[in-house]
């Protein structure tokens, strides 16, 4: 057996020993996450282990991917759309409008004094139109029964939809940053991506009429055709069917859901994975290879650097926005305030390393296992807290290590980290 | 005659892969001047790494004055009086061209202001770029920038892996001489060298590497008049 | 029979700091049900705890599904922060039919929430608290505050809250600026609060947290020296922290003239546990209530014992206060009505939340002191 | 077919070019020396578009290609290489000859993902030709080692190479010769004549070894300080005194001594 | 028209907190700057040295309050301050020796450096939390106001107050003698001249007698020194808190790379483009106008270019934007 099949026959183990040990609604809820981050991971390597692209802009698609749910699939908010959804439209316009015109502009004067100048007050006085019109819509529809509202809500449409939505509008985002911020080398580029993630997710949680801002938007529908407990455990033909083998209903539905869930990610993941195995084993990803090498080179041997970064840029925030979107409709709400760097791009990233960058089944490795370990260690820091404090007498010392058992989180996440970096430094399948 | 004042015996090893050394022999006598030709990929560069301990051996072993410095790291092997030029990458790119030749007098406690000097006369387009970024030059002097940087040592040995690849003839002529001059203090000098036959010149002692191996050893001046030697190694 | 009790509660992240005394304050509660040995015919009750991290939902329903399909609890008291707890309250809890009452999970959004009838909460919607302070400030006179509140639904939605019946009442809000927790610095936000002006600062923040640093930018630099502290804000480390600049600020929080506030807190004292840090009373309560409903269902299951829980903390019945949990759990016992007062006079209404009776406080002398109710 | 006129690239203070105007006639092999840092590199630098000019321009047969970034050069058929390797380390050393043709089928997505045969076809017929070319260059025995771990002369080599995988109008080579062995050297001189005479390729030359430069080159033009010092057949370049001192040196110790060794 | 009193209030809400934040900022940075500049990894605990440097300082300056030993007006903290860098630097050179070491020793990639800098990040924060906890703890004494709004208006006249913390000062001056020092110390000094080197390229560093063993030492040593004094002095300032030293990371790294990684001088100048495009984007110009312009064209909004709420997105904009300009910062930062 080879490296890779092990090292999954192992990953299989945990989870079923998770399964066996814990509850299999347990496991499959974290194989659902693992799988979800095992996309985004993927979407990273595209990008780095690819092109050496450092993005570290991760979260903002993958909230840009959820606002796409909420666009797609919520109900819209015929009110809010009343009281100032033409505005709103209308002043994002504008705003588009007048940055266009500013780039039309920097593109077609000669550079100079005459150039700045023209381009700054374009874009303020963009800015104040922009502001006119839109601000009062803005009001408008946020001050429409802003405790259940107060937003334009989507358009109504089938959750699935939203994933490709997600996806585009993603890639959407990603073009407009790469065509800004590709210039940009190493942890620059990283802190310029993380700097307008920081900015897509604000926006997202103070602009109300969006969706709904920090008050969050929940009971978004399930993607097709993934069914709800509850309807399940008050059908009869279900009912039947579970008695008949002996099932609880409860248990059963709730496997079910998550069995579903499995099988639409698991689709989308090995279809991500076949077309990014297949580009990265032709010229292209050849071509790929050699721009991370040595941009210079490649660009004196013909290659138009710039806009294959852009092009791997867009794609695999693309891959990132698709699940994003995925996350949100799994989880039938849009929270902006659960998005920090912390969860989706520093642990994302550390999948990629410890899985091996450059390689997809690494990546889909270190989605799933430290996916696993992040919601595992949940469960098993008090565990060792206690097994750690076994020996010790009771007293102050020892409650305040069980009290700061919660913290062994990270600790945990740490330790393992660094054992597996350790032993196989280059992550546990590393690219060629 | 005594054991030469620095010698590589029989080296055998690679880099962790196939071996690309296969019992060579490299070595160079008080105060001389030795120089290794070859064709390209020969293991020239290698045998030179493996004399300043950068490689693993697999067998063979390295002396100096007679001491086995086998075990020693690149930096002990300084401090015993060795300095070495590699072939690529030989400067501090970020660092101004004088603080690379500081750099090169790390290891001296005393004050090496006439050294600096003296490197300055050799290579005069130095002086004036002394506060530029040694990254910013053009390639001839970043190679007078990393000879520069050696002789700031003032080691018992001197190895140099081209050390004048990408120098006009003046700069190289210039160079050469300089060679001839520090040997004559008593520095044993070992170098690497394309321009063959400019070197065998100055050689006391050649040796040709082909694949790893020895295939020819003797004073540049015979080597020179070798015809085969000169139609398959120094380009006729 | 052992029946376990879920505590999903954000022990690391932003409020790691209040969830230490939450959990205790749960756990007072189930010790007490434990001692009076009554409970369902002699069975016990343990807590489980688990991480709900406050900000991801992910962590929060994995951590929640653990409890539920692993540990099988057979109700969770939790979560803390709204997100999350829509999140598990959705993805976990109805799935599974089980039963949640959330100490501290406060957005209106949560009163309209699909539950299947699972839902309930100790603490009131922000939406009550909004129209409270409002009132108060209204009657103290003051018609014109600068408003800053930590950018999370609970902040949010009681500045929305609060603004609404302000102006409704005349008031003037100046400014209405959000604030993000955990923020190395508050200078901008003080700046702009300071450059706006108003009678007094009404800060809906966290008192560990943004909003104990904007009160001390505040104060630092001479923008406000009078504060309005709505329940976020309300603790004995506020005013250790800041000093006598707090003196004269005053402010409300969920809590009752009951006497069962003192008595809770009297009980944390002796537990060695802070009883008026943010949603101890309610997290007390939280768990208490579990005890009775399912003493009353005389069953663990959620969808026997849910349907209990409003009727054993609201009238008709003798009250039960902090301390008397086996007094109710004996009357249960009897066949009679329990009216579950606990630390906060819990009062459930509407879609199972607490009614919202108010404290107002004042800070005197580096006090929290109680000047009356509302 | 490259006409320079005026060309300025200053490095803050430093004029590196400094109105320099040339041009290299079609068919020609130009050779161009100088002393080092007379600006050399980056003239090449600033004609391949790798650096943007502060003033002047550059027309290749007619049409101003000044500050037209590398990619679109290479289109055009203008290559060069570097003088310090540039080689792709992770990529095994067919695989750099490989990538070089532009336009190739596989390099779009499409045809990647959906259109393998005709990619398969096409990879072929590049490995063919790569393999022609490094067996040309006597370095047939790498061709499937990492381009990082190939010494110093054999970087060079692969550069070389890489302007052989395509048919270029004009190529710009920066001393391919520097720490290239003299006898390949001279292998690959005949391989620059023939190019030239077979295929009709223009070169420009820049190389220290002046017997390489005599062998091959008409005209040379020789830099000092960023403008061209001298400009004409190798004798007479090589007798200009202004070039002697500058450049070439009298190598009077030297030659001495060489004169002396062959008696 | 009262151009005093908008000074003073401009001074007051800006200017002041804006250089505090910013010296706060800086003397971060000049941590992870000197890591990435030698070491060549982005330090990712460079946060969570900081919380230890300041949790161990903190214990000291308890034990001091304890002898009742007090530093006068200054924070006694200020004499915990040696203790708590000698057991960050013990830390950290335990952390290199276990750790960083062996990567160094294969020559892997910074990424991977930084990605194992992420896990020592989240054990050192388990580390943190489990001996001091999760609370906060003032640990601030001594005299907090060199200047206090109210004195200020009684002594002036004014209306507007100014207000100086002491610990405001003091960040200011250290955060300015540092960079200094570490200007002087990496560009004049032999053992600075070799760190260069050794970050440079270390094959030739290891070729020029450069002892990389004792580099890496001293440079953990003098990050040490770095991270505990600015955790020091910021929780001096506002107060500690292991989650917010956390938090402080990325401002920190903004500040290091819009400044240009590896230079000190970097550092500073970003952490005061960080700060203050914080401080004055988001700030409300009404008070300052209304002093200034005519009652009758006294603005009645805020004059506020963006609210609050967008002042993290504010800084990181501008920092996109600097960026553009300069892509390796306003100092030419390096790149690996
Ligand atoms: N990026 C840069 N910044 C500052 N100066 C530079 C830069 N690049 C080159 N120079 C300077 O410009 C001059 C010309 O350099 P160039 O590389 O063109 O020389 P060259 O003629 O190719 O020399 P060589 O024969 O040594 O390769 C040199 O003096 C060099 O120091
Ligand atoms: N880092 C490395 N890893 C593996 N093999 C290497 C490495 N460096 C060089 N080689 C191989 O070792 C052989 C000898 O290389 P070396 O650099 O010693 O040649 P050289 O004689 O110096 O050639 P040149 O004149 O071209 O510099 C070459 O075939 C090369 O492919
Ligand atoms: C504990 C608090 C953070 C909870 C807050 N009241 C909320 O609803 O989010
Ligand atoms: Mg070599
Ligand atoms: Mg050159």
């Amino acid at each position: 057996m080879n490296r890779t099949t092990i090292l999954f026959v192992v990953l299989a183990l945990l989870y079923a020993g998770t399964g066996f040990l814990f509850s299999w609604n347990l496991a499959l809820s974290i194989l659902l996450m693992g799988l979800l981050s095992s996309i985004m991971a993927l979407g990273v390597n595209i990008q780095w282990g690819y092109a050496g692209l450092f993005n570290t802009g991760i979260m903002g698609f993958t909230a840009l991917g959820g606002l796409a749910v909420v666009l797609v699939s919520a109900q819209p908010v015929v009110a809010g759309w009343n009281a100032g959804g033409p505005g709103i439209l209308t002043g994002l316009l504008l705003g588009a409008a007048s940055i266009a015109l500013a780039v039309f502009v920097w593109n077609r004067m000669a550079a100079g004094r005459a150039r700045m100048l023209t381009t700054m007050a374009i874009l303020v006085l963009g800015f104040v139109v922009f502001r006119a019109v839109i601000d009062p819509s803005v009001m408008a529809v946020e001050s429409n029964d802003p405790a259940t509202f107060g937003n334009l809500g989507g358009l109504g449409l089938p959750s699935l939809l939203a994933w490709p939505v997600g996806g585009l509008l993603a890639a959407a985002a990603a073009w407009a940053i790469g065509k800004t911020a590709l210039g940009l080398r190493s942890d620059y580029l990283a802190i310029a991506t993380l700097g307008i993630a920081e900015i897509i997710v604000a926006v997202m949680r103070n602009e109300d009429w969006l969706a709904r801002g920090v008050k969050n938007v929940d009971e978004l529908p399930r993607p097709w055709p993934v069914p709800y407990e509850v309807f399940l455990q008050k059908d009869p033909g279900f009912l039947d069917w579970v008695t008949r083998w002996g099932f609880d209903p409860v248990t059963a539905s709730t496997i079910i859901v998550k069995l579903c869930y499995v099988v639409l990610f698991t689709l989308v993941l090995l279809a991500i994975i076949w077309l990014s195995e297949r580009a990265l084993h032709s010229p292209w990803g050849r071509m790929m290879r050699a721009i991370r090498d040595n941009e210079v080179a490649a660009n004196a041997m013909g290659k138009n650097v710039t806009k294959r970064h852009l092009q791997i840029f867009i794609l695999g925030s693309a891959v990132v926005g698709i699940a994003g979107a995925m996350m949100t409709s799994m989880e039938g709400q849009l929270v902006p305030g659960t998005y920090n760097p912390l969860r989706f791009t520093f642990l994302i990233w550390v999948m990629v390393i410890v899985g091996g960058s450059g390689n997809n089944w690494g990546s889909v490795l270190g989605g799933l296992l430290i996916g696993w370990l992040w919601l595992i260690v949940e469960s098993l820091g008090p565990g060792m807290m206690g097994l750690l404090t076994s020996g010790l007498a009771d007293g102050w010392f020892k409650a305040h290590l069980v009290e700061a058992a919660p913290h062994m989180r990270l600790l945990t996440l740490g330790v393992i980290l660094l054992l597996v970096l350790r032993f196989s430094p280059r992550g546990l399948l590393p690219g060629k | 005659m005594a054991e030469p004042f620095l010698i590589g015996e029989a080296m055998t090893g690679g880099y962790g892969g196939a071996d690309i050394l296969h019992g060579c022999t490299i070595a160079v006598e008080k105060g001389q001047i030795a120089v290794i030709v070859g064709p390209n990929g020969a293991g020239k560069s290698t045998a030179m790494k493996a004399v300043f301990g950068m490689l693993q051996l697999r067998s063979g072993q390295v002396k100096l004055a007679g001491e086995d410095i086998t075990a020693l790291s690149p930096q002990d092997r300084v401090a015993k009086g060795m300095g070495f030029v590699p072939q690529t990458q030989n400067i501090f790119t970020s660092m101004t061209v004088e603080e690379n030749l500081e750099m090169g007098a790390f290891i001296r406690r005393d004050d090496f202001k006439d050294t600096l000097a003296q490197v300055y006369d050799l290579f005069p387009i130095l002086k004036q770029k002394r506060l530029q970024p040694a990254g910013e030059l053009s390639g001839g002097q970043r190679q007078q920038v990393a000879v520069g940087r050696a002789l700031m040592t003032q080691p018992s040995v001197l190895m140099l892996d081209e050390p004048t690849a990408g120098v006009s003839p003046i700069v190289m002529d210039e160079l050469f001489d300089r060679i001839i001059e520090v040997a004559r203090t008593g520095i044993s000098i070992l170098m690497v060298e394309q321009n063959a036959r400019q070197a065998l010149n100055i050689a006391d002692k050649g040796y040709v590497l082909v694949q790893g191996a020895n295939r020819f050893t003797d004073t540049g001046a015979a080597l020179m008049a070798d015809p085969e030697v000169r139609r398959s190694f120094l380009g006729g | 029979e052992d029946v376990k009790l879920g505590v999903l509660i954000g022990f690391t992240g932003p409020i790691e700091s209040l969830t230490p005394n939450m959990l205790a304050s749960s756990k007072m509660a189930v010790d007490e049900v434990n001692a009076s040995k009554l409970f369902l015919d002699g069975s016990t009750l343990t807590v489980v705890e688990a991480d709900s991290t406050c900000t991801d939902s992910a962590a929060a329903t994995s951590a929640a599904e653990r409890l539920v399909t692993t540990d099988g609890v057979a109700g969770i008291v939790g979560g803390d922060c709204s997100g999350v707890t829509g999140a598990v309250l959705q993805n976990v809890a109805r799935p599974n039919g089980i039963a949640m009452i959330s100490p501290s999970a406060t957005s209106p959004a949560l009163s309209t929430a699909e539950d299947d009838g699972l839902f309930f909460r100790t603490a009131p919607s922000d939406a009550r608290e909004g129209e409270v302070m409002a009132g108060i400030l209204m009657e103290k006179g003051l018609k014109s505050v600068a408003l800053t509140y930590t950018n999370t639904d609970y902040g949010k939605g009681l500045a929305e809250a609060f603004a609404t019946s302000y102006t409704a009442l005349g008031g003037t809000i100046t400014i209405n600026a959000a604030h993000e927790d955990g923020k190395a610095d508050y200078s901008a936000e003080v700046g702009a609060l300071a450059a706006a002006g108003g009678d007094i600062l009404v800060v809906a923040g966290y008192l560990d947290q943004g909003g104990k640093g904007i009160i001390q930018g505040s104060l630092d630099s001479g923008a406000f020296d009078k504060f309005v502290l709505p329940g976020g804000m309300v603790g004995d480390s506020l005013p250790a922290a800041i000093g006598p600049g707090l003196n004269g600020s005053f402010g409300q929080i969920a809590g009752s003239d009951s006497a069962g506030a003192a008595t809770f807190e009297a009980k944390a004292k002796e537990l060695g546990f802070d009883g008026t840090s943010a949603y101890s009373p309610e997290s007390y309560d939280a768990a208490a209530l579990f005890a009775l409903a399912m003493q009353a269902a005389k069953s663990s299951k959620s969808a026997d014992y849910a349907g209990k829980i409003l009727e054993v903390a609201n009238a008709p019945g003798e009250k039960i206060y902090p301390g008397e949990l086996a007094k109710g759990l004996q009357l249960i016992l009897d066949g009679q009505d329990v009216d579950f007062e606990g630390a906060t006079a819990v009062e459930l209404i509407g879609p199972g939340e607490s009614a919202g009776r108010y404290r107002e406080i004042e800070i005197k002398d580096g006090k929290i002191e109680t000047i009356g109710f509302r | 077919m490259i006409v320079v006129e005026d060309l300025h690239r200053h490095f803050g203070g430093f004029h590196a070019v400094d109105g320099a105007s040339l041009t290299i006639g079609t068919g020609s092999i130009t050779g161009l020396i100088g002393p080092n840092g007379a600006g050399k590199t980056t003239l090449f630098n600033v004609i391949a578009g790798r650096l943007p000019p502060t003033s002047g321009r550059v027309i290749m047969d007619g049409e101003d290609i000044t500050g037209l970034p590398p990619h679109e050069l290479f289109a055009k058929g203008l290559l060069r290489t570097f003088q310090i390797a540039h080689e792709f380390g992770s990529m095994t050393v067919r695989e750099n000859l490989m990538m070089v043709p532009a336009r190739q089928k596989g390099e779009t997505l499409w045809n990647a993902w959906f259109n393998r045969n005709a990619v398969a076809a096409e990879e072929k017929a590049l490995a063919d030709k790569a393999d022609e070319v490094l067996e040309f260059l006597t370095i047939s025995h790498l061709a499937d080692q990492k381009a990082s771990q190939i010494s110093g002369g054999q970087k060079k080599l692969l550069e070389l190479g890489r302007t052989m995988m395509v048919d270029a109008k004009i190529v710009f080579l920066d001393e391919v010769g520097a720490g290239v062995n003299r006898t390949l050297l001279n292998t690959i001189g005949d391989a620059i004549v023939r190019l030239n005479k077979e295929r009709g390729y223009t070169f420009c030359v820049i190389e220290h070894d002046m017997d390489f430069i005599a062998r091959l080159c008409d005209p040379v033009i020789c830099m000092a300080e960023g403008k061209v010092l001298a400009q004409g057949t190798v004798d007479e370049v090589k007798n200009d005194e202004r070039v002697i001192e500058a450049y070439l040196g009298t190598g009077l110790k030297n030659k001495v001594k060489e004169e002396a060794a062959h008696g | 028209m009262d151009f005093l009193n908008a000074l003073i209030a401009f001074l007051n809400f800006v200017f002041v907190p804006g250089l505090a934040y910013g010296a706060q900022l800086a003397l971060g940075a000049l941590g992870v700057t000197l890591i990435y500049g030698i070491l060549r990894f982005s330090n990712f605990a460079h946060g969570d040295t900081m919380a230890f440097g300041t949790m161990v300082t903190i214990y000291a300056t308890w034990g001091f309050q304890a002898m009742g030993i007090t530093f006068g007006v200054l924070p006694t903290a200020l004499l915990g301050l040696p203790f708590g860098i000698a057991a960050t630097a013990l830390l950290v050179l335990a952390t290199d020796w276990l750790i960083y070491k062996f990567y160094r020793k294969k020559k892997a990639v910074p990424t991977i450096l930084v990605m194992v800098s992420l896990g020592v990040m989240f054990v050192m924060n388990g580390i943190v939390r489990l001996f001091i906890g999760v609370d906060e703890q003032n640990f601030a004494d001594g005299g907090r106001f060199l200047i206090s709004a109210g004195d200020f208006k009684a002594m002036t006249g004014l209306a507007e107050g100014l207000a100086i913390r002491s610990t405001q000062a003091i960040t200011v001056v250290v955060a300015v003698v540092v960079v200094a020092w570490l200007f002087w110390f990496l560009q004049k000094t032999r053992t600075g001249k070799s760190m260069r080197a050794f970050s440079d390229n270390e094959d030739l560093a290891l070729l020029s007698g450069i002892n990389p063993d004792r580099v890496v030492q001293v440079t953990w040593i003098i990050a040490a020194a770095l991270a505990t004094i600015a955790g020091v002095l910021y929780g001096l300032d506002k107060s500690f808190k292991a989650f917010t030293y956390f938090q402080l990371l990325l401002p920190i790294f903004a500040a290091a790379i819009v400044g240009g990684l590896g230079n000190p001088l970097g550092a500073i100048a970003g952490g005061f483009v960080i700060a203050f495009s914080e401080v004055t984007v988001t700030y409300a110009w009404k008070k300052v106008l209304t002093y200034v312009v005519p009652e009758s064209m006294a603005p009645d909004n805020l004059i506020q270019l963006m609210s609050t709420d967008y002042k993290l997105a504010v800084s990181f904009a501008i920092l996109i934007l600097v960026l553009l300009f300069m892509p390796t910062g306003l100092f030419k930062g390096k790149s690996v």
